[in-house]
């Protein structure tokens, strides 16, 4: 069986890996946002797994509005990384693993998840910039295979906390019946407060980031339990991406061990926040 | 529509909701907008906005917010924000320079609030 | 509230459509399928819903296989007819009902069904050529507006028969809290037993498809409780698309009238059949 | 592949099942059979088949059962029925026609068992 050996929620601002793209990591502006990613990298590069899965949604680059789909999974070999308007950033394509992919849609379409599968797929900053998050510099290739999950967070109805949660478990259990011995890394991307249009733009909720922050680790539950309004009210319209993260949970033990954690704003016009978790049982 | 659907039911004041019908209503121009990712595509469309946007098949409300670049009217005339940004990214506009037409800030004050620690409700 | 008033299961085979578009229906190979479907076609003719929902699926030329949705749900104002290599069939566009999609699209996503929403989807015969076994000469116009909803019936793993029935229910849910007045027609398509390539070719299972015919109307959830296999095994590998009709049947209230059916082997190398149930409380 | 997945795990004798490995060995073929839909492809393919299949990023396999109009080939290289049938209806086969092919029984006598109420198992 494969296994679930770490859980990584981060923002996808694009300016944070535009920022790592153009060497402006020490900017007075930037500095503390990846002073507050090293604990995480550090820790990530002695535990690299064979494969992760990405959860996140598309900006316009990938898909298009002819059809939205609230869940996606890719099969693909190799996804093409998406130049978003001015070149492609400088990061290698992402390599597949088909065979887990086809391990995991039939396991949650077999439980009732209504997957649209994708065979292919370019990935945009949404994808990207977790994985710079997660490794500043990869060379010629990404530390191990990727899947990407996708999500609909930008038209509504977006699906509920409660459905990502679900999602989540489902996808855990998916991971653990895989026949064959595989460690996974699972990452759920987006948010934290942040809202791009309307007499509201630049709204930021540090108290409900701070809910949030301590809730995905010990009462993941409760965050589910929160309805769209309630999402973007309390988080913002953009800010209603924070459901990925409950995918990212969902398929993690109930109990996890914070590796790390930190928050940082403005990224843009973003509160961005990192969640590390081991879900390896703590040996005694 | 006499009977409210999707985000017609939300209250949520200042926050636009791109919703199935906002959608629907933005639908050629957002594909005009994704259509900008691409350099001669950009082009093209500098050349002759207004045959790129009838191209499109935009109304003429939509073709008129896009030529006097009107922010907010992209939005309400159905803009998904992810889309609008590629036209504003292709002016050399960033999205603080949005935040602040959109709040009516300006750019400086928007820039600086949010360097402040972000905007709050109220 | 919307009412749903009738379901109708049919077959989409493209013959039977090319069959009407050439004047065929009385040759001796065609003549006994069109009478079988008379009697539906004149209650129908009786009974116009203000809207309808379709279930059906793609065959390779609406969508293709870079991308596989589970379900799509149309919100477009007009759906064309595909041009599926030789020219579309003489029969008029379908207009499509915007309002009552978003409605129904929130409703089944609050449920937890995991839609694909598609604004812009063209329709091949898997569902013109329901439209047409409905209403054989539309003239300019279809009887009124009609929803696509698309199964993904030709890659594995296709949604379970539990998981199509489940959201028939919903569906049922969805239409009867819709805030207006409608009466509702429901089709769903495909079937019945037939397979098209591998050497168990043109394998057709009369014993099976009367019990589904029988079931259908009166046990559905023992039709719901078919596996992918046994379905491929009992139905052929196409005639898997009779979970189609257990979307139909699920939106409907427990018991239901059947107003007709037929049962017609070959159409081409498909055992086609035809089941129309009354929705309305029977006035006694 | 070293473990089963998918349809490896279904015993169904005689059925081919189009699962997600099946799709991705078969997705630029079926690409092809889908572009026949347009009748400037169709020409075009016709003009020179082998080019048209390198365009497509065909395997050397697939490209010789598209040209040798192996049907049995292209089923088990991948393709889809209902994308293979898109050849097949530009070469003016019928269903029936594939039908015998896949059988080995022949047009003729495929059709008559089609008319005869089908086949059976066993
Ligand atoms: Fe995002
Ligand atoms: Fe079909």
């Amino acid at each position: 069986m494969a296994e679930v050996i770490w859980g990584l929620a981060t923002s996808h601002v694009p300016s944070i890996g535009a920022a790592m793209d153009r060497g402006k990591t020490d900017d007075p502006a930037w500095k503390a946002l990846f002073d507050g990613y090293a604990p995480a990298r550090a820790w990530l590069a002695e535990h690299r797994p064979d494969v992760a899965v990405l959860v996140y949604n598309d900006h316009a680059n990938g898909i298009d509005l002819d059809f939205v789909p609230t869940f996606g999974l890719g099969t693909a070999e190799r996804y093409e990384v998406a130049d978003e308007g001015f070149g492609r950033r400088p990061v290698p394509d992402v390599l597949g693993h088909p065979e887990f992919s086809f391990h995991l849609v039939e396991s949650l379409v077999d439980e009732g998840f209504d997957l649209t599968v994708f065979q292919e797929l370019a990935v945009d900053h949404g994808f990207t910039v977790p994985m710079s998050v997660w490794t500043p510099d990869p060379g010629d290739a990404w530390p191990c295979p990727v899947i990407p999950l996708l999500v609909n967070v930008i038209q509504y109805p977006q699906p509920t906390a409660a459905r990502c949660y679900a999602l989540g478990q489902a996808l855990g259990r998916a991971i653990r019946s895989f026949p064959g011995d595989l460690t996974v890394g699972v990452l759920g991307t987006g948010g934290m407060s942040h809202q791009l249009a309307g007499t509201r733009a630049g709204f930021i909720n540090p108290d409900f980031d701070a809910m949030w922050m301590e809730a995905v680790e010990k009462d993941p539950a409760r965050l589910a339990a929160l309805s769209r309004e309630e999402l973007i009210r309390q988080a913002g319209s953009e800010g209603i991406e924070l459901i990925m993260w409950l995918v990212m949970r969902g398929a993690m033990d109930e109990q996890v061990t914070r590796v790390h954690s930190d928050y940082f704003v403005p990224a843009s016009n973003t509160a961005a926040g990192i969640a590390l978790f081991d879900n390896r049982t703590p040996t005694g | 529509m006499s009977t409210p659907t999707g985000a017609g039911r939300l209250d949520l004041p200042g926050t636009p909701v791109f919703d199935g019908d906002t959608s629907r209503r933005g639908f050629r121009m957002n594909k005009l907008f994704m259509s900008l990712r691409d350099a001669a595509a950009r082009e093209r469309f500098l050349a002759d906005e207004a045959a790129y946007c009838r191209e499109f098949g935009l109304t003429a409300e939509q073709e008129k917010a896009v030529l006097a670049r009107d922010w907010q009217a992209m939005i309400d005339l159905g803009g998904s924000i992810f889309y609008v940004y590629k036209l504003a990214m292709m002016d050399g506009r960033s999205m603080q320079y949005l935040g602040g037409v959109f709040t009516g800030m300006g750019e400086d004050d928007f820039l600086a609030a949010m360097r402040a620690g972000g905007r709050r409700d109220g």
